[in-house]
C-alpha cells in the first residue's frame, strides 16, 4: 500500500483532530498515513530529528514547517518538486504572493501550504474591557491606558508568557505598530543595521520596558496557553498573542464578540505579520511519489483548508475558501488577510521564523528577551541587535 | 580488692547466649590471656570490657568503680585489634597521637608523648609513612604503639599476633613480654594459638561457648586441666587420651591400658581414691611420651610400651612419633637422632608423673 | 559500618535517634515532593488545576486523567494514548541493556584477567565514551545508521545505546571484576577451562552485584533517553519519553496537565519500579567494586 | 596484593603452536575488539568529524569545505556563549559541592542503623529513575512563584514569603542547581552508602576507645577513608554537569533571557536550531576539551596506581 | 632419568628476575617443599611450572616431555591454592567435579569419582554445600579434592595451610602427609612454616630473592644448612648464632665463644681443618642447649655455660630460655619442670654434636 509519512508537531488534541482530516481524505484515496509527531518548541525537536533523518538518507515524505527553515532545506537540495500538480490545480493563482515566497524556490513549488497564522493580534476579556469603557485600543497610548484601567480594576493587565518566542511576537507587534509597515519591513525583513538602532527602534524597546511594567510576577517561563487561560478566567485584561490563541477560548466555551474580543495590536490594523505552516515535500523514491502528490493535492483540498484552520484559529492558505464556516474572528483574519495581501502590508512574521533565518531570528531573540528580563538597558539592545544580526548572518 | 573484676556477666546477641555467667578477677599488672576456640566469645568479652559492647546483665569493676555505662572513651582502656585497625588515612604519627589530640593534648606535647613510645617500640623510621606503606609487623607496631601512648589503666589484644607469619609471630611475642615486664601494664589478651598463652600469661582463662572452662596459671592449665576440653585444646600436638580401666595390683591401684597389655601405675596427680574397675581416661603429652634415651632422669614413674609406628614426623628439633597399639593411637615426642620410620615396632617410654586422669562421664579430671 | 554504637548512655541515644529519624523524614517529605505534585495533579480536574494551589490535595479525584493517558490521549493524529509507546520502549531497553552489559561484562574480563600490553590505554580509551556529550555525535550517528540501514528503527536505537553505554558497563564490571581472585582463574584454567568456560561458568556466576547495579544504571538511562529517541525512530515506533514528549509539550495547543503528569508517571513507572525492588541489591553492589576509585 | 606490573596469564603465540591453539590465545583480545572498534568508531571518529566540522560553515547541514577558525571567532564573540561557560562554572561548582555534601549527610544518616532504610532508600534514589521530561513540569511549577512555594506559603498566610528563583535572571541559574541536586543527590548517596558499608568496623571501634567523640570520628576517620568515592562522585558528577541538557531545557528552557544557558544547550541550539552548525561544532570542540582536562587526569591516576 | 627436571630457569617480570637460575630436578612420588622468604619468588615458580607463567629462559620437562608451551590445561598439573580458589557458585561436588567436566568425562562417572575422592577426605556429607558454608579446614579438603580426583601427574600446593589456625594445621599436615603415603603423588608444596616443610618434605629447597640457597633432605637442611641463611631462616626459635675464634689448645682445634670466656671443641660438623684465630661463626639450636638433667646421653661433645637469664618462655611441653653472656644472647631449650627464673645465674649444657660453623666473611658452612 502506497503512504506518506509526516512529520509535524501538532501533537495536541485540537490540532491532531485537524490533522485527522487530511488523513482520512488520504485514506479514502488508498494513501496510508505513517504518523512521525515530533512535539516541542515550535518544532525544534522536529527539525532535529529531521536533520537525522536526512542525514541518514531517508527523508520524511512530508514535512511540517515554517519560513526560513522551507529556505534552507531546500538550498540542501532534498526536496521534491509540486511543478506539474501546482499548474494543474493552478497554485500560483490562489496562493498569495508572500506565501508563494517560502513555498517555492527557485521558481519551482516544494511545499503545499496549510494556512495563515497572523501574530498581531490583541486578545482581550470582554467583561473587563467593558468595564474599562468598551472602547479597544487603536494605538500604543491607548492601549498604554487601558492596560491602566485593568490595573485599577486588581487584575493583571497584560497577560504574557516569559519565553524567547513569546517575547518577539511582541517585540514585533510592537515594531509594526511604532514604526509602521515599511519600517518593519526595513528593520526586520531587510536586517538594515540603520534601522535596527535607530530612534525608533529605540521608541520600540521603551514600549516594551513600559509594557513589562504591566506583566503579573509569574510571566517567566510560562506558556502561552496558561496567559490565555488568565484572560479567559478574568485574572487579566489582555495577551498579546498568535491567532492560535483563539482555540483556547473556544476550548473554554467562550464566544467571539460575547466573552472576548479580538483586536489587531493596537497600531497595526491593516497590517498583517503572517507565519505559515507548510508541508514540505522531500525527495522521495519514485515509489512514493504519487502519494506525495496525492498528499499536496489533498493539503490545498479547499475542504481541509476549512476544516483544518476552523479547528486551528488560522485562516486558508488559499484565498479562494469562503469565509461562512468561519467565527468573527476567523471571518476578520480572512479580510485583513485579503486587504493586507492587496495592499502590500503583508509581511512575514519574524518570530515564527518568515522574516529571518532561525540564526538571525534567535539572536533578536536573545537581545529582546535580555532587554525585556531587565538583563541589558535600552541602549545596549540598541547596540546589540545590530551586532548580533550581522553576526548571525 | 581486685583491679578489674567481671562478676556474673552475660550477654546476648539475639537469641544466642554468646557470654554466660563470666566471673574473672585480675590484679593491677597481670597479663590475663583469653583462650578458646573460634566463636566462643573472647572478641566479645574483650568487647563489653572496652564497653564497644553492653553487657546484657552482669557487672565490671575496674579500679573499684562500677564501668557498665560508661563510654569507651571514657573507661581509660585501650585496645589493640586483630586487624590493627589503623587510621589508613593519617600517617603513623598521627595515628598513635590520635587518641591524644582527643583528649587535648597540645601539639608539642603529643609529639613528645610519640616519639617516646616511637623510641620503645623501634619505629621512629616510620613516623612519616602510612599503614599501607607498612609491613605486617610493623603494622602491629604502630598499633601497640597506640595504645601504650596513652597508657591506660587496662590494655586489651585481639588476637594482635594472628595475621603474622610464624617467625615474625614469635619475634613480637617476645617484644610484648618484655613490654609487659617493662612497664608493668594490666594486659588481656585474647589468642587462639596455645604457645602464645603459654608463654605471654600470668593467668590464663579458657572459654568454650560462651563459659569459662577453666582459670590458672600456664602452668596449671597445661598440667592439671580442669577437664577433657582444655587438655585436648591446650598443647599442639594434643595430649593423647587413652581409655583405661582402674585395677589393683597387689593393692597398688593401677590403670589398664591399651585392652590390658599394659599396666600403669596411677598417676602422682591423683590423690583421691579410684574405686576397681572404673573407666578413666588418662591423659598424657607427647613430651610425656618418649624414646628410651630421652626419659627425665627425675621422673618417678614410667612404664614401658612396645607399639607399632604409623607416622613419622621429623620437626627438626624433635621427631613426632604416631603409634598404634591395640587399635588405640598416641603420639610421642621423640629425639631428632631416633633413627625410626613408619611400621617398625618401637619402645616408647611413659612418663607418668605427667599424665592426669579424666572421669569419661563428666570429662572432669580426677584429682 | 556504624558509629553508632550502642554502647551509648540511654537518654542522649533516644534523643539523638529523634533527631536522625527527623532529619531523615523532612528530607524524604522534600524528595518526594515533585513526584506528590505530579501525583496529585494527575487526579485533579483542568478547573483545579488552572485555579487551584498546586500542593493542595485534589478536591474531587477521579482517574479520568489515567484512563486518558493511557489509553485515549491523542499523540498526533493517533489517539490511543502511550500504552503503544511503553511496550516500544520495552523492546528497545531490553535488547540495549542485555547487549550492553553482556559486552561489558566480556570487556571487563578480558582487562582484567587477560590482559595483554597496551590493555590500560584501551580501557582509558573505552571509558572516555561515557563523556561525550550525545548531542554532538546525532549527526554522524544518524549518517552511520543510514549506511548500516538502522536508520529509524528499533534495532538502530538499541545499537545507539549499546555504542554509548559500552563505556560504563565496561568501567563497572572492570572494576568489580579487578578485585576477583586471580587464583580462581588460574584455578579454572589448570582444570582445563577455556576462555568462555571461565568466564560463564566461574566470573558470571559470581556478577550478580555487579549485574545490578549496570543493569539498572542502563535500564535508567536508554528509558530516559530522548535525543537518541527523538532522533533516531519515528512515528508508532518512537519510545516512551518521545511520545511523552508529544504529549506534554505541543507548542501552540491546549495543555492537559492532569494528563500529562498521569502518562508522566506511567513513564516513570518501570524505572520507579526498578529502583524500589532493586534499591538494596544497587547499594550492595555499589559496595561491591562499582564505587572503588 | 602488591602493585605488580600485569602480565598475560596465556603464554605468548610461539610459532611451533597449532593454528587453534594461537586463535585462541588470541581469543581475548577478539572478544574485545568489536568493543574497542566500536570505541574507536562511534567516539574517535566521531568527534574527529566534529573538529573537522567546525572548520566549515556547515550551518543547516554539514558541508565540507574549510575555512579555518571563522566558527571559532562566531563562537567566542557569542555573549551567549560567556553566560554558558559562567554558568557551568557556578552550577558545575555549586552542583558538585551540593550533591556531595548532601549525598554524604544522608548516607551519614541513613548509616545509623535506620530501621526504615528499605523505605527510604528507594525515596532518595528515585528521582534519579525520572527523566526530567517527567518532572521538568513538576519542578517549574513549584519553583513558579505564582504556582508553586511561594504561592502555597502566601496561602498558608506567610504574606511576605518571596521565592522568584525561577523568574528572576540573577538567581534563576540556582534553581537549576536546586533540582539538579534533587536528582543526583540520591545516586551520590547510595555511592556514600556503600563506601561507609565498606569501612572496617573495627575501625570505628578503635577511635572510640581513642576517645574520639562521633563527630571527630566521621571527620578525621570516616570522611578521609572515603576519599575514592569522592573521587568516583566528583567524576560522576563532573561529566552529568557538563552534559546537563534536559535539567535545563525542561526548567527553563535556557532562560529568563539568557541566563541559564549551558554549553550543552548552547551546543544544542546552535548545532540543530540556529542553523549554525559549525559554531555549534566549535563548542562541541571547547567542551570536549574542557571534559579532556578533567577526565585525562583522573584516568591516568586511576590506571596507574593499581589498587586492590 | 627424572620425573621433572627444570633446568636454568630464569623467570623476569618487568625488570624484576624474580627467579635466577632455578635447576630442581625431583622422582615420581618425591614430596618437595618450597621454601623462603615472603617475595622470594616461590609461587612464581609453581606458577611457571603449573603453565600460568612462562618462564624467560630455560626448561621445564615433565616426563621426558619438554613442557614449556603447553597450556596449563594440557599439562596434567593440579594445583591447590592458598586461598582454596574454590569456585564459590559451585557447590563442593561440581567443584571437585569441574575439572573432569571440562575434560568430558560423563555424568555419571564423575559423580562416582568425586564420591570416591569425598570419601577419602570425609566430606561426603558437605558436597552438596557452598564453599561459604565450609569452614576452613572443609575448605582446604575440598581445594584438596579437586586435585586429587584428576589423579594428575604432579601436585602443586601454595601454602594450603597457611590459612588456618595452628590446630588445625597440624590435623591437615598430618592429613597430607598419609596422603601422600598412601598415594604415592608426586607433590610440590610451598610454605613458609618450616615444622611444615621438615615433616611433610622428601626434599626441600630453600630459595631466597629468586635463587636458590639449598637443595636436600629436611635433616640436611636443619642439621647440616649450607649458609647463615638457611640456618637461621629454618627452626623455630631461630639457631643460635655465636661469634667465636678458632684457637688451638694442647693441638686440638677448639673455638672460643663470648670473648674467650668459654672455649668449646671444634664441632664433628667441620671435617676441613681450620687455621688458628679465625674469625667463625658458631650455630646451635636451641634444643642443643639445655639444662643439664636433659642432656642427650648420646651426645659426644658437650660444653657448660653458666649465663644470667633473662627471659622465660614456658610453652609447657619446653621452656625456652634466653640468657646473655659477654653481651651476647642465646636461647636453649629447657625441661618444662626446671625452676629457672629471669635474673637467675643458669648453668646450660651445649651439645657441641648438634652445632655447625660458618665463615663470617662468606656467610657459607664449614664443612
Ligand atoms: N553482631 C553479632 N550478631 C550475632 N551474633 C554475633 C555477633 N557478634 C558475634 N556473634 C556471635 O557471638 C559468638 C562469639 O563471637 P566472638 O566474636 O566473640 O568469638 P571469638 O571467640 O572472638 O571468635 P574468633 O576466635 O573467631 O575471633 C559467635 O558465635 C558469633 O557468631
Ligand atoms: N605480576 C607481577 N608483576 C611484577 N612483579 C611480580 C608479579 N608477581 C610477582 N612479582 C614479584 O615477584 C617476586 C616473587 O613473587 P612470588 O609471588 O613468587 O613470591 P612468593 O615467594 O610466593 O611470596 P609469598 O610467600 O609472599 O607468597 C616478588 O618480589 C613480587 O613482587
Ligand atoms: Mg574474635
Ligand atoms: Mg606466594
Amino acid at each position: 500500500q502506497e503512504s506518506v509519512e509526516v512529520l509535524h508537531w501538532w501533537t495536541s488534541g485540537g490540532e491532531a483532530a485537524a490533522l485527522n482530516v487530511l488523513k482520512e481524505n488520504l485514506q479514502k484515496q488508498g494513501i496510508g498515513w505513517q504518523d512521525m509527531p515530533v512535539a516541542g518548541g515550535s518544532g525544534v525537536q522536529a527539525m532535529t530529528a529531521l536533520r537525522a533523518r536526512v542525514t541518514s538518507g531517508d527523508p520524511p515524505t512530508a514535512v511540517q514547517m515554517l519560513g526560513f527553515d522551507i529556505k534552507d532545506w531546500a538550498e540542501m537540495g532534498v526536496v521534491g518538486n509540486l511543478n506539474d500538480l501546482a499548474t494543474e490545480q493552478g497554485w500560483d493563482k490562489v496562493i498569495p504572493a508572500a506565501l508563494q515566497e517560502f513555498s517555492k524556490f527557485d521558481g519551482d513549488w516544494i511545499a503545499a501550504p496549510v494556512n495563515v497564522h497572523s501574530t498581531n493580534w490583541l486578545w482581550l476579556n470582554k467583561a473587563a474591557l467593558d468595564k474599562a469603557g468598551g472602547e479597544p485600543p487603536k494605538n500604543m497610548d491607548e492601549l498604554f491606558a487601558l492596560l491602566d484601567k485593568f490595573k485599577e480594576q486588581g487584575i493583571t493587565p497584560l497577560a504574557h508568557g516569559g519565553q524567547p518566542w513569546q517575547d518577539g511576537t511582541l517585540w514585533e507587534s510592537v515594531v509594526l505598530s511604532v514604526g509602521g509597515m515599511d519600517f518593519y519591513k526595513k528593520a526586520v525583513i531587510d536586517a538594515d543595521a540603520e534601522a535596527l538602532s535607530s530612534d525608533t527602534m529605540r521608541q520600540v524597546f521603551d514600549n516594551m520596558s513600559r509594557l513589562r511594567e504591566y506583566f503579573d510576577a509569574n510571566f517567566s517561563g510560562r506558556d502561552w496557553n496558561l496567559s490565555t487561560a488568565l484572560v479567559i478566567e478574568g485574572q487579566a485584561g489582555a495577551q498579546q498573542m498568535g491567532d492560535w490563541s483563539k482555540g483556547e477560548w473556544l476550548r473554554a466555551e467562550k464566544k467571539p464578540g460575547e466573552d472576548f474580543v479580538c483586536i489587531r495590536f493596537p497600531g497595526t490594523q491593516g497590517s498583517v505579520l503572517f507565519n505559515s505552516d507548510q508541508f514540505v515535500m522531500f525527495d522521495v523514491g519514485e515509489d512514493k511519489r504519487n502519494a506525495q502528490l496525492k498528499m499536496a493535492a489533498a493539503v490545498e483540498d479547499p475542504a481541509f483548508q476549512i476544516a483544518f484552520n476552523t479547528v486551528k484559529g488560522s485562516v486558508p492558505a488559499r484565498t479562494d475558501v469562503p469565509d461562512t464556516e468561519f467565527d468573527d474572528c476567523g471571518k476578520k483574519g480572512m479580510k485583513d488577510l485579503a486587504e493586507a495581501a492587496a495592499s502590500g502590508n503583508l509581511a512575514g512574521s519574524l518570530a515564527h521564523g518568515h522574516a529571518q533565518p532561525s540564526s538571525v531570528k534567535e539572536a533578536v531573540f536573545d537581545v529582546v528577551t535580555q532587554h525585556l528580563n531587565g538583563q541589558i538597558t535600552t541602549d545596549q539592545a540598541l547596540e546589540r541587535l545590530p551586532q548580533a544580526v550581522a553576526a548571525a548572518q | 580488692m581486685s583491679f578489674l573484676r567481671i562478676s556474673n556477666l552475660y550477654k546476648k546477641i539475639g537469641n544466642n547466649e554468646v557470654l554466660k555467667d563470666i566471673n574473672v578477677e585480675m590484679e593491677k599488672g597481670d597479663f590475663l590471656v583469653l583462650v578458646g576456640p573460634s566463636g566462643c566469645g573472647k572478641s566479645t568479652l574483650l568487647n563489653a570490657i572496652a564497653g564497644l559492647m553492653p553487657p546484657t546483665s552482669g557487672e565490671i569493676v575496674l579500679d573499684g568503680q562500677v564501668i557498665n555505662d560508661l563510654h569507651p572513651s571514657k573507661r581509660d582502656i585501650a585496645m589493640v585489634f586483630q586487624s590493627y585497625a589503623l587510621y589508613p588515612n593519617m600517617t603513623v604519627e598521627e595515628n598513635i597521637g590520635f587518641a591524644l589530640e582527643m583528649r587535648g593534648v597540645g601539639k608539642a606535647e603529643r609529639a613528645e608523648a610519640v616519639k617516646n613510645v616511637a623510641g620503645t617500640l623501634q619505629i621512629e623510621h616510620l613516623l612519616n609513612r602510612r599503614p599501607s606503606q607498612l609491613s605486617g609487623g610493623q603494622r602491629q607496631r604502630v598499633a601497640m604503639g597506640r595504645a601504650l601512648v596513652r597508657q591506660p589503666r587496662v590494655f586489651l589484644f585481639d588476637e594482635p599476633l594472628s595475621n603474622l607469619d610464624a617467625k615474625l609471630r614469635v619475634e613480637m611475642r617476645a617484644e610484648i613480654k618484655s613490654l609487659h615486664h617493662n612497664t608493668d601494664a594490666t594486659i588481656i589478651y585474647v589468642t587462639h594459638d596455645q604457645i602464645e598463652a603459654m608463654t605471654l600469661a600470668t593467668k590464663i582463662v579458657v572459654l568454650k561457648d560462651g563459659g569459662i572452662q577453666q582459670v590458672g596459671t600456664p602452668s596449671e592449665i597445661y598440667n592439671r586441666p580442669a577437664n577433657l576440653f582444655v587438655a585436648d585444646f591446650m598443647g599442639s600436638p594434643a595430649m593423647n587420651m587413652l581409655k583405661g580401666r582402674t585395677v589393683a595390683d597387689h593393692g597398688v591401684r593401677q590403670i589398664a591400658l591399651f585392652g590390658g597389655k599394659v599396666n600403669v601405675a596411677m598417676p602422682s596427680s591423683v590423690t583421691t581414691d579410684v574405686p576397681d574397675g572404673r573407666e578413666v581416661i588418662l591423659g598424657l603429652r607427647p613430651e610425656g611420651i618418649t624414646d628410651e634415651g630421652m626419659v627425665d632422669p627425675t621422673a618417678h614413674a614410667i612404664a614401658k610400651v612396645e607399639a607399632d609406628v604409623s607416622l613419622v614426623e621429623p620437626t627438626g628439633s624433635d621427631t613426632f612419633v604416631t603409634a598404634r597399639l591395640a587399635g588405640e593411637t598416641f603420639t610421642g615426642r621423640v629425639r631428632a637422632d631416633v633413627a625410626i620410620a613408619p611400621k617398625q615396632r618401637f619402645t616408647f617410654v611413659f612418663n607418668l608423673d605427667k599424665a592426669v586422669v579424666f572421669d569419661p562421664s563428666t570429662t572432669r579430671r580426677l584429682a | 559500618m556504624s558509629a553508632a554504637s550502642d554502647s551509648v548512655s540511654a537518654g542522649s541515644a533516644r534523643t539523638a535517634r529523634i533527631v536522625i529519624y527527623t532529619l531523615l523524614i523532612v528530607l524524604a517529605a522534600v524528595y518526594l515532593l515533585p513526584l506528590y505534585v505530579m501525583l496529585t495533579t494527575s487526579f485533579k480536574s483542568l478547573a483545579e488545576i488552572r485555579g487551584g494551589d498546586m500542593l493542595a490535595l485534589p478536591r474531587d479525584p477521579s482517574w479520568a486523567a489515567w484512563t486518558k493517558a493511557w489509553g485515549d490521549a491523542c499523540i498526533g493524529v493517533t489517539c490511543e494514548g502511550i500504552k503503544g509507546y511503553f511496550w516500544n520502549s520495552i523492546k528497545m531497553v531490553v535488547p540495549a541493556v542485555a547487549i550492553s552489559t553482556v559486552l561489558g561484562a566480556l570487556n571487563g574480563y578480558v582487562l582484567t584477567k587477560w590482559r595483554f600490553p597496551g590493555h590500560k590505554i584501551v580501557f582509558g580509551l573505552m571509558l572516555f565514551a561515557c563523556f561525550i556529550p550525545f548531542q554532538a555525535v546525532l549527526i554522524p550517528m544518524a549518517r552511520v545508521l543510514g549506511i548500516f540501514g538502522l536508520a529509524n528503527s528499533t534495532s538502530g536505537l538499541v545499537f545507539v545505546h549499546v555504542v554509548y553505554g559500552l563505556g560504563f558497563t565496561t568501567l563497572f564490571f572492570r572494576n568489580y571484576y579487578e578485585a576477583f581472585p586471580d587464583e580462581l582463574i588460574k584455578a579454572a584454567m589448570i582444570d582445563g577451562a577455556g576462555f568462555f568456560k571461565i568466564f560463564w561458568r566461574i566470573l558470571l556466576p559470581s556478577s550478580g552485584p555487579i549485574i545490578v547495579v549496570t543493569v539498572i544504571y542502563q535500564f535508567t538511562n536508554i528509558w530516559n533517553d530522548f535525543l537518541f529517541g527523538v532522533s533516531f525512530s519515528s512515528g508508532s515506533e518512537s519510545p516512551m519519553t518521545v511520545a511523552l514528549n508529544n504529549l506534554v509539550s505541543s507548542s501552540t495547543g491546549v495543555k492537559e496537565y492532569n494528563v500529562d503528569m498521569a502518562a508522566a508517571v506511567f513513564a516513570a513507572l518501570p524505572t520507579l519500579f526498578v529502583y524500589i525492588v532493586a534499591g538494596r541489591y544497587f547499594v550492595r553492589g555499589l559496595m561491591a567494586g562499582a564505587v572503588k576509585g | 596484593m602488591t602493585t605488580i606490573e600485569p602480565v598475560p596469564y596465556v603464554t605468548p603465540e610461539r610459532p611451533r603452536r597449532r593454528l587453534a591453539e594461537r586463535l585462541g590465545a588470541a581469543l581475548p583480545k577478539i572478544v574485545l575488539a568489536p568493543s574497542f572498534a566500536i570505541s574507536l568508531i562511534f567516539v574517535y571518529g566521531f568527534i574527529l568529524w566534529t573538529v573537522y566540522l567546525s572548520f566549515t560553515r556547515s550551518r543547516i547541514l554539514p558541508v565540507y569545505d574549510l575555512v579555518g577558525f571563522d566558527a571559532y571567532y562566531r563562537l567566542w564573540s557569542q555573549p551567549n556563549w560567556y553566560m554558558a561557560i559562567k554558568n557551568l562554572a557556578i552550577f558545575g561548582v555549586l552542583y558538585i559541592s551540593l550533591c556531595i555534601a548532601i549525598g554524604l549527610f544522608i548516607a551519614i544518616l541513613m548509616d545509623q542503623r535506620i530501621r526504615a532504610e528499605g523505605v527510604l532508600r528507594p525515596i532518595f534514589l528515585y528521582p534519579m529513575a525520572l527523566s526530567f521530561v517527567v518532572t521538568g513540569t513538576a519542578w517549574k511549577w513549584f519553583l513558579n512563584p505564582g504556582l508553586g512555594l511561594e504561592k502555597t506559603m502566601h496561602n498558608l498566610g506567610w504574606e511576605s514569603f518571596k521565592f522568584d528563583w525561577l523568574i528572576n535572571t540573577d538567581m534563576a541559574i540556582y534553581t537549576i542547581v536546586i533540582a539538579g541536586v534533587w536528582q543526583a543527590s540520591g545516586f551520590i548517596m547510595a555511592m556514600f552508602l556503600a563506601g561507609l558499608r565498606g569501612i572496617d568496623g573495627e575501625i570505628i571501634k578503635a577511635a572510640q576507645i581513642d576517645g574520639a567523640p562521633t563527630l571527630a570520628i566521621y571527620r578525621r576517620i570516616i570522611i578521609p577513608m572515603l576519599r575514592p568515592v569522592f573521587l568516583s562522585a566528583v567524576i560522576v558528577l563532573a561529566h552529568m554537569a557538563i552534559k546537563s541538557y534536559d535539567l535545563v531545557i525542561a526548567l527553563t528552557g535556557g532562560g529568563p533571557g539568557n541566563a541559564t544557558e549551558l554549553p550543552s544547550t548552547f551546543m544544542y541550539s546552535y548545532t540543530f536550531t540556529r542553523s549554525q552548525m559549525a559554531v555549534g561544532s566549535a563548542s562541541a570542540v571547547m567542551m570536549l576539551m574542557g571534559i579532556t582536562a578533567i577526565i585525562v587526569p583522573y584516568l591516568y591516576s586511576e590506571l596507574r596506581e593499581k589498587r586492590t
